[in-house]
């Protein structure tokens, strides 16, 4: 092996220093929000201080970042990192257990939302704490829906809306669409999660690629179907195109509601379509880490940090300024929280859909570029391409993806 | 007074102020309409779409999106440009870019000039290898260059550092492959003049081949200062936050949100930081003179 | 084929007081032959560029067969003409630059092949048609062009110091070729020289300028020997006349104490400059009447000689030039004697230095 | 001369005898340690689809890029070096757009492109033209990736070529009028030729900077629609380093992309100096 | 200041076969004045750019002062040289255009105004010193060009053809002015010319050249007098001599029917070519010996005339050019006799065109 780039060390954040290098990309416009937390959290412990760095402008730039530094310069103590990058950090041992860290360092973890705790487990081990979490939810518009004579409530499945679907589009007149959906370059491999579970396909069983089992391509043909009858439009923003009025339907992040203000008419949010009850909410977000690679001084400093950072007050305080989940739940329980839903419908429907959340597949998340092509195979799809023979080869992208990149490292 | 005279000075006066500018070969009126139509049709090409971008700097959030597009802001505001320089530390970016750049861009115009003097006018062997291995830089993406770049200056120590930020970038291959080809253009005649005279290579270089070369020096000295201006990805890695990190870094924050963009704060941004260069292109093209060569040898 | 006319027309150039070319006034008949000539920066290269459509009028007109030009694109003018500065195609071989014109008027290859040889041969710089400008020397540069030039049939041509930088033999040879081919195609021609001997042999008429301001137009010999002032009768002949002031008295002129009678008409004047050519003095023996002078220079030419020196070895006094013949040149420092011929005499008028 | 050659051998040659060396194995762009496993990475891009699509991008997106500068570049200067009325205005609103970063750009034009409230979608409409899905139709998408990175580099053709244009003989105009060169004559004859070095220029250095456009396909498109439609090679060695951390397999694209550009610039700077020396 | 020494000296450019200068070998002493002539693309100007440095040397070698120049610098031989082609800077005016090298070399700046002032006037250039290149004349380039080496006091003069652009009257002062300016400082000087007055006048000696190799090297006088060969006799003299082929018989050459006696040595030959310049011939009357010419052309140049015919009006024979004087032209087309002058008869090998 050669691997002289690369560098195991620390590099210069030496031990103890007292400052703790917090790596963000400030999610959610969230810079002032930490930099408050960030001066309550000195305020609480004078020995330490706090370096917030701007790493990047999405995850996808912390992460470019945070490997630069892997690869020989000095390691933050505390990183941003999403449901996609985190993965490959940990199985290259990057990342430091941080349910180890937490019991050594005692800090308490049982009361983070377990769903999306556990979304940053793997073989036994946790690597980070959810910290700006997301998770995809049902828009609709109200206006439209009454427009067709439809029930003012999100379909239970998607069957139903299936069944709507040509009456919306009657209803709403050609040159718009029944539903909007993210198109593949931009996180339709995300929320289209949801349809696949719908049928009981899946990406994935945990390393076992199932894109051609019955119910993924059940989901996929639907998909189809869809943009073949003129029903599904994808869009690169589709937020933008639901909120201009261009659509019935969204299934979107719940980090839009933010930005759904002031719309020309009547939003109406629910719970993604789960028959059954059974768990069909993708999360998404990030979470933030501690590396592995420096020293333990540092880590218990990080960990405490992150202790602070997502405790109940500033899990309130974070959620309220950017719209981002709770990840406690304790939270919901914060009394400034409890007001603060109260007078936000909306957003309270996400907090409750938060029980019905359930892990992303391992294809997705896991598979270096597995997102990726996916979004690219449903991209195909809309466009009319084979259903079967997209989905096998994508099976066996993901497979021999898998199997070049992962296999070692996750069967040693 | 006659019409072509009138083309033939008043005009060059009114529009340059030059007075260098060489003798004008009568232009035909309908020659002129034609220009003055390309010129509207490329004004348009090009400003429209600035248009936009500047337009929407000035509306508000619903109005950007809607259907029709809104060629004129409903709601008229300013309230865009306050919230991009408030949301970010706005003067501490702008400052850190204006210090970077001056220094880069000297840096580099130094750079080029004399590397382009050395390719060009003095002979010593394996100069055409020393050629190549410049340009071949330019095909260097920098993505593969910045992992080990960032090993390599933050175990100098430099990462938040002015210096961490403009040595690895003052290199220069296109400012040596530009200027040399403009070195090349000056009329044999006229160096060899010089070198009877008795001029060193500075004195060559600065009295006679620079000024005889100035518009491309020009054009080369902005096109450093835009690029250096938006350089983002090295400057990015680089800079933790506002104390070095120059004002694209800043910019981009305006956006990162996981939903909707907020276009309008990134519009105004987006104006903010074209105009100063775009004021330094106004100054510096008057300078860019017809005819520097007239009148030096026959032939 | 076409007559020209400048009509008062004036250029002026920017930081430049004095106008280039002042209200020139100047009828070209069709196919005549005009030389132009006058002092370096005398205003002949911005008649040229004006008449060519390089230049912008400041004042007056140019007009070609009658026409105003202003607004015609040179282009448009039909003027074929051979730059100072050559001003060659870099890129062009010396053929493509002579055939340059000939293309875009739509001659064909071979015809524009042809007349591109033909020229080649008037300008022997057939084995040369293939070098690019850089690979020749400046002669055979300006040589080509010419060629550019003498290929086409305008309806002007104007030649701006066409044969300057050839050796004497060339140019004998191509100045007769370039005055039988003007004849031959009967094109209106100014050409600009400060040759005598160019001067002097191929015009029909020759134009004289100073600052800008036209002389006199006349045909050469008359040029030469009744020059309207002062300036026309020093700038043509070379060596240059020898002009000295003088009383006439009694219808005579006094010359270095010699009374030289003058004809009838110019005898009315008081005060006068005389001038006296290289060719009006001639060497006396002991025995006449004539002026000592001291030999100060002698210029052998070969075929003759021409004898600098002052009356009376005077350094106040002017120099007189004397032509003599070739075996005839004294020794500098010695005395001569020399008489002046009556005929050869110029008179003009002391303060405004016209002719009498 | 030296300060730039060390500059340039530690900053960018390091790096990439590094990336070449890399290319050899199968690093992870996390992992501390990499396998040394030859020639598979080049086996495995020769061997994949995609790359023939993305070689494929990266040449149409390139041609049309530097043919499309070069002209409307040369023709803009040409039409700005007359002497008209408030051309400085003109200058500036081309130069403008080079100003801009590419992100900001990218971000604007994904508005002007946006098939619902875009420009040219409002455009389009108003004439009664249907406004292709620039996102969604690979083919539409490598179009308007072209004409938004052409739209936004015009300035910097623009630009040196007016500065050629500047310092051009203007005698050699004069010989063209007189010579009654035609306007297309004047400019093929006369006029190009004087411009030939300029033109070998910026078709080699639009081309190089025109195959390494990041920041406008990330921007407007990740690479898509359907996965490679305007993927180039770069954006494939930023994806498949950064987004599928096959930082080895990223190198190697990397690497043989610079081996392509080298030849091809190798040839083109052949040609340009031949045209360029003395004798 | 410094002897100059070519030294079989040879230079080919690429693309050309024929050497541009061929194994020249010419030793310049300390303080001489060169003129150096031939046809146009002879090689001078390269000869001047070899000894200057400009041009490398393909064969022999360039010594200043006994010292090899094989790699010295065209920046330390300090030479200071006029370029044919002017090359002035276009960005400085024609002040600092002259002071530029001066101000290098380290003098100080009223020194170097105070130089330039002078060679200002005496090249009549010092209203213009404020102007840059593009706003002066044809003239007034090439004067800045002059005045930029003559400021300098350097080893070796190269002056490429430095007034081929000026007017007769400026041209004949600046001629003496830099003869005397020459003569003043001492300096070697190498001057191209292919004006046969600035030949005969300036130099020490004259070197000739045709098609790169030296025909021969004398003082001008004796060039004209004693040509070495038909090449040098004919490149000599305007109007160039005439040469014709013919027999000797008894000591006698048979000029178109008059036999004229050679003197001894020169009577041995059988075949022999020969020449007689224009002052060679004179008109004779009726009653005396003479060549019956039929007139073709007259050139009339003001001081004298020349008469061009072929010996009875043969169109075959060679072209015969007669001096004549300014009043004594006859009519083209008439009959005139000219005899020549026994003494004036140049005498060449028929094959080798080498002087008998
Ligand atoms: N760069 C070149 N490449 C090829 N041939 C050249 C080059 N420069 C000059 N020559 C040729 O070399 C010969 C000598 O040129 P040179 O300039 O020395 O002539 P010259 O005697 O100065 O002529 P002129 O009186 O016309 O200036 C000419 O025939 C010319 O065509
Ligand atoms: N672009 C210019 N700007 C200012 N003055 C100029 C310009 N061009 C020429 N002049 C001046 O105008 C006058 C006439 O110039 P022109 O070139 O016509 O002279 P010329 O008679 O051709 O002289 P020469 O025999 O030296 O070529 C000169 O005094 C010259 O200095
Ligand atoms: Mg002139
Ligand atoms: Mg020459």
């Amino acid at each position: 092996g050669t691997g002289s780039t690369t560098s195991d060390n620390g590099g210069g954040g030496t031990a103890g220093s007292g400052t703790i290098d917090f790596w963000s990309n400030h999610p959610g416009k969230s810079k002032a929000t930490e930099q408050k937390i960030i001066a309550a959290f000195e305020k609480a412990n004078p020995g330490l201080k706090v370096k917030l760095t701007d790493a990047g402008k999405n995850y996808e730039e912390v992460a470019q970042k945070f490997n630069a530094a892997l690869s020989g310069g000095s390691l933050p103590d505390v990183v941003v990192v999403s449901d996609v990058t985190w993965f490959n950090f940990a199985i290259n041992d990057r990342l430091a257990d941080f349910a180890a860290l937490a019991t050594a360092n005692k800090v308490d973890t049982a009361d983070y939302v377990e769903g999306l705790y556990n979304d940053y487990q793997y073989d036994g081990k946790h690597y980070a704490a959810p910290y700006a979490r997301s998770t995809v939810v049902f828009y609709w518009n109200k206006d439209m829906f009454k427009k067709a004579g439809l029930p003012d409530r999100a379909p239970t499945s998607w069957d139903e809306f299936t069944q709507w679907a040509p009456k919306l589009q009657s209803a709403i007149g050609s040159g718009k669409s029944p539903i909007i959906l993210d198109d593949g370059s931009n996180y339709l491999d995300w929320t289209f999660q949801n349809i696949v579970w719908n049928y009981g396909g899946a990406y994935s069983k945990d390393w076992t690629p199932t894109f051609t089992d019955p119910g993924t391509v059940k989901a996929a043909t639907l998909l189809q179907s869809w943009a073949k009858n003129k029903y599904l439009k994808t869009s690169a923003d589709s937020a933008a195109d639901f909120s201009a009025g261009l659509g019935a339907v969204l299934m979107e992040s719940t980090g839009d509601l933010g930005g759904f203000k002031d719309l020309p008419f009547e939003l109406g949010v629910g719970f993604v379509p789960a028959p059954e009850g059974v768990k069909t909410c993708p999360t998404g977000g990030a979470g933030v880490a501690v590396p592995q690679g420096i020293s333990d001084a540092r880590k218990a400093n990080a960990i405490k940090f992150i202790d602070f950072l997502t405790n109940t007050a500033n899990t309130a305080t974070f959620t309220q300024a950017t719209g981002y989940m709770p990840v406690r739940t304790s939270a919901t329980s914060d009394a400034s929280e409890a007001a603060y839903l109260k007078a936000n419908p909306n957003y309270e429907v996400a907090v409750k859909q938060l029980p019905r959340t359930r892990p992303q597949d391992y294809a997705r998340v896991f598979v270096p570029g597995g997102g990726t092509m996916i979004g690219e195979a449903l991209d195909k799809i809309v466009a009319g391409s084979d259903v079967n023979g997209t989905l096998s080869a994508l099976n066996q992208q993901i497979q021999s993806a898998y199997d070049s990149q992962l296999k070692s490292k996750v069967q040693k | 007074m006659t019409d072509s005279a009138v083309q033939g000075d008043e005009v060059r006066d009114t529009e340059q102020g030059l007075v260098d500018d060489g003798p004008e070969l009568n232009v035909s009126t309908a020659r002129k309409v034609v220009g003055y139509a390309g010129m509207l049709v490329a004004f348009l090409i090009v400003a429209v779409p600035l248009y936009w971008i500047v337009v929407t700097s000035f509306k508000e959030r619903p109005d950007i999106y809607t259907q029709p597009a809104q060629w004129w802001p409903k709601h008229f505001t300013t309230k865009n440009y306050p919230a991009a320089t408030t949301e970010i530390d706005f003067w501490s970016y702008l400052r850190n870019s204006v210090f970077i750049t001056a220094v880069l861009s000297l840096a580099k115009i130094i750079l080029g000039v004399l590397s382009a003097y050395a390719l060009s006018l003095l002979r010593f062997p394996g100069r055409s290898l020393v050629f190549i291995v410049v340009i071949a830089a330019l095909m260097v993406p920098n993505q593969i260059t910045v992992i080990s770049n960032y090993a390599l200056v933050s175990q100098l120590g430099w990462r938040d550092t002015y210096q961490g930020i403009i040595i690895p970038l003052a290199g220069v291959a296109f400012g040596t492959f530009l200027m040399r080809n403009a070195f090349l253009a000056v009329p044999h005649e006229i160096v060899e003049a010089a070198r009877m005279d008795g001029a060193g290579p500075l004195k060559l270089l600065w009295r006679v081949v620079l000024p005889m070369t100035w518009p491309t020096l020009i054009a080369f000295g902005l096109i450093t200062v835009v690029n250096e201006w938006n350089e983002y990805l090295w400057p990015y890695l680089m800079a933790s936050d506002s104390r070095v990190g120059t004002l694209p870094i800043g910019l981009t924050q305006l956006q990162n949100t996981d939903g909707i963009s907020n276009w309008g704060p990134v519009m105004a941004a987006t104006v903010l930081a074209m105009l100063p260069v775009l004021a330094l292109f106004l100054v510096l093209q008057r300078h860019m003179i017809k005819g520097l060569t007239a009148g030096a040898v026959k032939g | 084929m076409a007559s020209v006319f400048f009509d008062k027309t004036t250029r002026r150039y920017r930081g430049n007081d004095r106008p280039a070319v002042d209200a020139l006034t100047l009828d070209i008949p069709d196919g005549e032959f005009l030389v132009l000539v006058g002092p370096s920066g005398c205003g002949k290269s911005t008649t040229l560029r004006m008449l060519a459509g390089l230049e912008p009028v400041n004042g007056g007109r140019v007009l070609i067969d009658g026409h105003d030009q202003d607004g015609v694109r040179a282009r448009d003018r039909d003027v074929a003409m051979v730059f100072q500065s050559y001003a060659l195609y870099p890129n062009m071989t010396a053929e493509e630059n002579m055939a340059f014109a000939l293309r875009n008027a739509g001659v064909s290859k071979a015809d524009a092949h042809a007349r591109v040889a033909d020229a080649a041969k008037i300008l022997e710089l057939e084995p040369l048609l293939d070098r690019k400008p850089g690979q020749l020397s400046g002669g055979q540069r300006q040589r080509v062009a010419m060629g550019r030039a003498i290929v086409r049939q305008p309806k002007v041509f104007c030649m701006d110091e066409p044969l300057s930088n050839l050796d004497a033999k060339l140019r004998v040879s191509t100045r007769a070729q370039i005055a039988q081919l003007q004849r031959r195609l009967g094109v209106t021609t100014v050409y600009v020289t400060h040759d005598q001997v160019e001067a002097m042999t191929m015009g029909d008429r020759v134009a004289v300028l100073n600052e800008g301001v036209l002389q006199q137009v006349a045909p050469p010999q008359e040029l030469y020997d009744n020059p309207a002032n002062t300036f026309v009768a020093a700038f043509i002949g070379s060596p240059a006349i020898t002009l000295f002031d003088s009383e006439v008295t009694d219808g005579r002129v006094d010359v270095f104490g010699l009374a030289v009678p003058l004809p009838r008409e110019q005898a009315q004047a008081a005060r006068v400059t005389v001038g006296v050519r290289t060719e009006g003095w001639h060497v006396v023996g002991e025995g006449e009447d004539g002026i000592p002078i001291t030999v100060e220079l002698v210029e052998a030419l070969g075929a003759e000689s021409f004898v600098y020196g002052r009356p009376g070895g005077d350094p106040e006094a002017p120099r007189i030039a004397v032509r003599v013949a070739k075996r005839a040149s004294p020794e500098v420092g010695s005395q001569v004697r020399v008489a002046v011929d009556a005929q050869e005499i110029h008179v003009f008028d002391a303060e405004s230095g016209e002719r009498v | 001369m030296l300060p730039n050659l060390v500059l340039l051998i530690v900053f960018t040659y390091r790096p990439l005898i590094d990336n070449i060396r890399l290319s050899f194995t199968d690093w992870n762009i996390a992992a501390p340690l990499a396998n040394y496993i030859g020639l598979e990475n080049y086996r495995a891009w020769l061997s994949d689809p995609n790359s023939h699509l993305v070689l494929r991008n990266t040449l149409v997106f390139t041609v049309a890029t530097v043919g499309l500068s070069l002209v409307i570049g040369l023709a803009l200067a040409m039409l700005l070096d007359q002497k008209l009325r408030g051309r400085n205005l003109v200058r500036s609103a081309i130069f403008a757009p080079f100003v801009i970063s590419g992100a900001a750009i990218g971000i604007a034009f994904q508005f002007v492109f946006d098939p619902n409230f875009g420009m040219v979608h409002d455009l389009l409409s108003r004439v009664g033209i249907g406004t292709p899905d620039f996102y969604q139709e690979p083919g539409w998408a490598l179009v308007m990736v072209t004409a938004t990175y052409v739209w936004k580099n015009i300035g910097y053709t623009f630009v040196i070529y007016l500065a050629a244009l500047q310092g051009r003989r203007t005698d050699l105009d004069e010989a063209a009028e007189i010579d009654g060169a035609s306007a297309w004559q004047h400019f093929r004859r006369v006029l190009l030729p004087q411009l030939r070095p300029t033109t070998y220029f910026l078709s080699i250095t639009v081309l190089l900077s025109s195959v390494q456009v990041f920041d406008i396909i990330n921007v407007m498109t990740k690479g898509g629609p359907q996965g490679y439609g305007t993927t180039t090679m770069v954006y494939q060695v930023y994806r498949e380093t950064f987004v599928n951390n096959k930082a080895g397999y990223g190198a190697t694209v990397a690497t043989i992309m610079f081996l392509i550009l080298l030849v091809v610039t190798v040839v083109q700077v052949r040609v340009m100096d031949r045209g360029q020396r003395r004798d």
